[in-house]
């Protein structure tokens, strides 16, 4: 390791360490172990730090939080899986004496050696881990890719095919009253015709062309390529529109780290 | 308490610090103008500085604005205020830490608002991640503020269900199925809240706080469109464009980001004036959000000088 | 149901066995389901003068749920004439249930306004009948008794049939095409631009000797675009084979870890050169989206790759891993049918492939005749798609503004084809 | 039997799936696939945490680049899979949800979960704006609208948007930013939506069937194999 490396990695520890100090201070009148309650404070503003000073470049400290970040949630989702499905869920249906030792309400069943086929899938899926009965772990995967094939194949057919071409059928004149109101009246309100009519010409058109453009067994030439031209514009406003809509979303996550860092760290604000 | 001796120069620095960081972000701006024109880009490291600025500098010295609710959030808040006390309402917190930030205004707005009406909250979370949260602000808003309602009786949290969509796939037909007990280990059949639930289709309204998958969109397809329930969703702004086609036929009303958020604290502080003592994180963000907004535009446009100036050079060359 | 007029003259002999099949076939079923209507005989119980007594609910239907395994019965009557909001005598209803005319049992308990109820603890098999009573602070009116009614299993949910013929119909149209195309019919599919790139950006990270990472995305092989990104990683990994290229793929699933490995080592036979893989090609992160992020990101500035694919699901890592990438100076392509993230690819990427462009990808890539014919099979959803639409704006159109009436009746037909609930 | 069975697998629990949603007496079925789709899922957390270890321990036993992080990552993976398992200094004993308050998993979960996850996201912000700088560029007619689109909406969330246009009357309103936004959100973004939904729709449902069918088998490998 260079000499400046130390230098900076010993400045660092050394003012987190009295960050620490300082936090405990001001937490002793509130908490009974403060110590600990300035360690945790400190540490989360340290780990924010860490990622955060990716943006300058990637550094020992970074890769640091990221290590750390892999190995504490690949265990956190382990655990809950555990907790909440294999205790929750398949115990109180295959075991009396398990559900007694976890305290969950047993839930005898006739059919209930069934459950024992997922468990069964699942072991072949760790054996995954040796790399001479790996195989085994196609099965379930088949079940997994065939379990959500099916499920996909009708819940998209029924919510973003059926219900979505219904959904397009707008008039295209909405309560026509003669051009002189058409032309008139240019509000965003009801009374808007003008607004409204182009609105739904919009949709009609936008989504016709739209789904010509993702039309992949004709080529785009003539009235349809044209056709399929406008359809990219409109595509292109719908990716601006998202844009420019989740820019507000993506800043109020910076918000809340901003707001922790003052906040609950260096006590700027209250 | 402040003396009030004590906030007369405090009120003025805080409207010095904000002259100061507008004056640093302007002039900041204006230096970037100013090297875009020589056509020289500056470095992303730069941009992210101000990003940083224009967020921290409204966070120390705030800036508020007025909000107020359009009619795809009007529509969800009326909605829950015209439903009778006493109605079922299932709040999914389908989030994790990291989009909490933006959606956990929503979830305690909407959470405050149906327990001043009365109503009866069922919680859950498709989100592994999503119920130590769901713990943190249960016991935040509902205990905290709300001592007098019953666990069991007037609300309940199922917590946290492996399986994604497939868990609302079951609960369609049957919670009991997925849930034979609540996030605390008490059966289902010995609370009162769920007397008369089999299934989703006893509840009187669906409301989906999430912005990632599962989340609203998979409520849509696997709850809403099969059960006669009205259905409403508080999202992350990055999903809420994509749900705009389910709207107002599937989804009756939708809160996007913390603008939407805004919107119906600001609606419901008008209506319950004591709630606004609780905090209004959604109203108080847009500060912030507002100035970073205006930095990203303005570097849109110096962007695009900056592109159309190098362009004619390499004409002219 | 509204039954269907017959005024309406679809052209296409498929639309007429659409609307045959959806309007008359519930209409008949309905025909044959029992209701239990209110029985006569049932007299209230005649009550103490000093009681307040409210009167009875008046015409309780117990009806069968329609369409479901025979687990629920339906009711409903009109409240009490007692039933009002201020100076109403009625404090609530109760719910009585005879089981195969067994004794009558409370089973719910409901407040004051209410006219239905849904009983959904009946087994098939039973015979139910039901009374409501209608409480006042110290009295209980009951209303006549609903003659026995046995809930029953339905074998085929009509209200759905719309949504069976469709997927009939695409389905159908999808293995034709696929038929077709293994006969050895040359079908046709437009240039999707970010495919073209594929070589090019290959050669270039062999060119360079950085290696090629891939991405398929944060979700679990439950998701097609998962599957559809492994589609591609097989054309994408017989290339790189061919070139001798490094390939690098973190994954956040050990699923797809696993699919990733079969996939790889299957190009790489297939490209003749089944040493050139190794198992540390495909590496496992974490199931947590960011987490997986943060060693991507990580792994982006140390490797330096040449080429970046982003082909899959993707979530708000999206622009973290787009931006990264371009910050080490990589060639980009991504596509994802995730609506949400596509402008950031679209502004961070160099090439992008919108939506369902990525499904098609991996026929364009391969040319297989199973693919194409799969490809023209979706284009006929969308030629349905669009005439449906093109018929209902019209005809609402028309409808609306002039009041003809059989065109109005089209519509409603198409929108009843065209909606679910 | 390495290839037929997955195939078959696939086949029957698809088209269970796929009949179970038009035939109520199926639906039981389709619950109890997704009930064991539900366990199975937790295997595969499970053998995300086997593949860590082995890969980690692969690193540090030959001794790869970066290795003493490796440790980092064991260390963090062991302490919380302990904590979570065990629910170590959970109040309320094995009866409680393992994220009770006080918790040692709720407790990593709040103050080294929470802050890493939160700002990896929060870095976002960033990467919007040097987005915005560097490639929002008026390059064509395609990225020029992209633009005009992105920029009216950002314009509209914000409260300037409607200070610069407050001056339009009532009768021109749509032209009011704000208003403007709302109605492209409303309109062209809808229809754009739409166009997108209905072709992936169908993409699912073309990939789906081919799944089902044993059409697309690349996920299972090739045949050699």
């Amino acid at each position: 390791m260079r000499r400046s490396t130390i230098i900076v990695m010993a400045a660092v520890f050394g003012l987190f360490i009295l960050s620490w100090i300082l936090r405990s201070t001001s937490l002793a009148s509130v908490q009974e172990h403060y110590l600990i309650g300035g360690l945790k404070v400190t540490f989360s503003a340290f780990l924010t730090l860490a990622i955060l000073s990716f943006l300058y470049k990637d550094n020992p400290f970074y890769k640091f939080a990221e290590h750390l970040f892999v190995g504490i949630s690949a265990a956190f989702w382990m655990s809950m899986g555990f907790w909440t499905t294999i205790v929750g869920n398949l115990i109180p249906r295959l075991s009396r004496s398990l559900s007694e030792f976890f305290q969950v309400p047993y839930q005898p069943g006739s059919y209930n050696f069934v459950y024992f086929i997922p468990v069964i899938l699942g072991i072949m899926l760790l054996m995954r881990l040796s790399s001479k009965y790996g195989w085994f772990a196609r099965w379930p995967l088949a079940f997994i890719v065939g379990t959500f094939a099916g499920l996909n194949f009708v819940r998209y057919l029924r919510s973003d095919f059926v219900e979505q071409v219904s959904a397009t059928f707008v008039p295209l004149l909405v309560g026509w009253q003669g051009v002189g109101h058409f032309v008139s009246n240019f509000s965003l309100s009801a009374s808007g015709q003008f607004v409204a009519i182009v609105g739904n010409w919009v949709i009609f058109l936008g989504v016709i062309c739209g789904i010509i453009y993702f039309f992949f067994s004709k080529e785009h030439k003539g009235a349809f390529g044209a056709a399929s031209r406008v359809g990219i514009w409109i595509l292109m406003i719908t990716f601006g529109a998202s844009f420019g809509y989740t820019v507000m979303g993506r800043i109020s996550l910076l918000v809340g780290r901003i707001t922790f860092l003052f906040r609950d760290w260096l006590n700027l604000i209250s | 308490m402040l003396d009030t001796a004590f906030s007369i120069p405090l009120v003025a620095l805080s409207d010095i610090g904000r002259v100061i960081s507008l004056l640093v972000i302007g002039g900041g701006l204006l230096w970037i103008l100013i090297r875009s024109l020589r056509a020289k880009e500056v470095d992303r490291r730069i941009v992210f500085l101000f990003i940083f600025i224009a967020v921290a500098a409204p966070i120390l010295f705030p800036i508020t604005f007025q909000e107020r609710a359009t009619l795809i959030v009007k529509r969800v808040f009326d909605k829950v205020e015209s439903s009778p006390a006493g109605s079922k309402v299932l709040l999914a917190f389908d989030f994790d830490p990291a989009m909490a930030p933006e959606v956990q205004p929503m979830a305690d707005a909407f959470s405050r608002h149906c327990l001043e009406k009365g109503h009866k909250v069922i919680f859950m979370t498709l989100w592994a991640t999503g119920q130590a949260l769901l713990t943190q602000s249960l016991e935040r808003v509902v205990r905290g503020e709300y001592p007098d309602k019953l666990d069991g009786v007037d609300y309940i949290n199922l917590g946290f269900k492996a399986g994604n969509e497939n868990v609302l796939n079951i609960i369609v037909t049957d919670f009991r199925m997925m849930f034979p007990t609540d996030v605390n280990g008490v059966p289902l059949d010995s609370t009162s809240i769920f007397d008369d639930v089999k299934s989703c289709k006893d509840l009187d309204l669906i409301i989906a706080i999430g912005g990632g998958k599962p989340g609203v969109k998979e409520w849509v397809l696997y709850i809403g469109d099969r059960v006669n329930v009205p259905m409403a969703a508080g999202v992350a702004a990055v999903v809420a464009p994509q749900l705009y086609p389910y709207y107002p036929k599937q989804l009756l009303g939708l809160l996007g980001g913390v603008k939407g958020a805004a919107e119906y604290e600001s609606e419901l502080v008008k209506w319950y004036p004591h709630l606004k003592e609780r905090g209004t994180p959604g109203l108080r963000m847009m500060g912030p959000q507002t100035l970073a907004h205006m930095v990203v535009m303005a570097f849109i446009v110096i962007g695009n000088i900056s592109y159309f100036i190098s362009r004619r050079r390499e004409r002219i060359q | 149901m509204p039954s269907h007029p017959t005024t309406s003259r679809p052209s296409h002999p498929a639309m007429l066995l659409i609307l045959f099949t959806f309007f008359l076939l519930p209409c008949i079923v309905l025909a044959q389901t029992e209701v239990g209507q209110t029985n006569i005989e049932g007299t209230p119980i005649v009550p103490d003068s000093e009681q307040i007594v409210a009167a009875p609910v008046t015409s309780l239907i117990a009806a069968d749920h329609k369409y479901d395994d025979g687990e629920m019965i339906e009711l409903s009557w009109v409240p009490s004439i007692d039933d009002q909001l201020v100076d109403g005598k009625v404090i609530g209803y109760k719910v009585y249930r005879l089981e195969d005319d067994g004794e009558p049992q409370m089973i719910t308990e409901l407040a004051p306004g209410s006219n239905a109820y849904n009983d959904q603890s009946v087994e098939r098999g039973k015979l139910y009948s039901y009374f409501v009573s209608a409480l006042s602070s110290n009295a209980e009116t009951p209303s006549v008794r609903t003659a026995p009614i046995e809930p029953q299993r339905e074998w085929l949910n009509y209200e759905l049939l719309n949504v069976l013929i469709m997927a009939l119909v695409l389905g159908g149209a999808v293995i034709y095409f696929i038929e077709t195309a293994r006969r050895g019919k040359k079908l046709f599919v437009r240039k999707i631009a970010g495919l073209e790139a594929v070589d090019e950006a290959i050669g270039r990270a062999t060119e360079m000797g950085r290696p090629i990472l891939f991405i398929p995305g944060i979700l679990d092989m439950d998701d097609v675009q998962t599957l559809a990104a492994l589609t591609i990683l097989g054309r994408i990994a017989r290339i790189i084979a061919d070139y001798d290229t490094k390939i690098f793929m973190p994954v956040s699933r050990s699923l797809v870890m696993t699919a990733g490995r079969e996939t790889i080592k299957a190009s790489y036979q297939a490209a003749g050169r089944p040493d050139a893989y190794s198992d540390d090609m495909v590496t496992y992160i974490t199931d947590e989206q960011f987490g997986y992020v943060a060693a991507v990101d990580g792994i982006m500035v140390r490797e330096r790759p040449a080429t970046v694919f982003l082909l899959g699901a993707f979530f708000a890592e999206s622009l973290i891993l787009a931006e990264t990438g371009n910050s080490v100076g990589a060639i980009q392509i991504a596509g994802t049918a995730r609506p949400a993230q596509l402008p950031f690819f679209i502004a961070a990427c160099d090439f992008t492939l919108i939506g369902e462009e990525l499904f098609a990808a991996s026929a364009y890539l391969s040319g297989e005749p199973k693919q194409m014919g799969s490809l023209k099979g979706q284009d006929v959803g969308k030629a349905i798609a669009m005439a449906a639409i093109l018929i209902g704006i019209l005809t609402v159109t028309i409808g609306d503004s002039w009041d003809v009436e059989w065109i109005q009746n089209i519509t409603t037909g198409l929108t009843e084809i065209f909606s679910t609930k | 039997m390495k290839r037929q069975v997955p195939l078959i697998i696939t086949f029957l629990i698809g088209m269970i799936m796929i009949f179970s949603f038009f035939i109520p007496p199926l639906e039981g079925l389709e619950q109890t696939c997704s009930l064991f789709f539900d366990v199975i899922a937790v295997f595969a957390f499970f053998l995300g945490g086997g593949n860590l270890m082995r890969i980690h321990i692969n690193k540090l036993r030959r001794r790869k680049k970066d290795w003493g992080f490796s440790i980092v990552t064991l260390g963090g993976f062991i302490i919380m899979l302990a904590a979570g398992l065990l629910k170590i200094g959970n109040p309320g004993g094995i009866a409680a949800s393992p994220t009770t308050e006080g918790a040692l998993l709720q407790e990593i979960f709040t103050y080294v979960f929470l802050p890493l996850q939160s700002t990896m996201y929060a870095l976002l912000a960033f990467f919007v704006a040097s987005a915005s700088y560097r490639a929002f560029r008026a390059k064509n007619r395609e990225a020029t609208i992209l633009l005009i689109a992105a920029f009216v909406i950002l314009l509209g969330r914000t409260p300037f948007g409607m200070m610069l246009t407050a001056w339009i009357p009532e009768s021109f309103s749509v032209l009011q930013v704000p208003n403007m936004a709302i109605w492209i959100m409303n309109s062209p973004n809808l229809a754009g939506q739409r166009a997108i939904m209905i072709g992936i729709g169908l993409g699912v449902i073309s990939m789906s069937l081919r799944l089902i069918l044993g059409i697309e088998r690349t996920y299972l490998g090739d045949e050699s194999a």
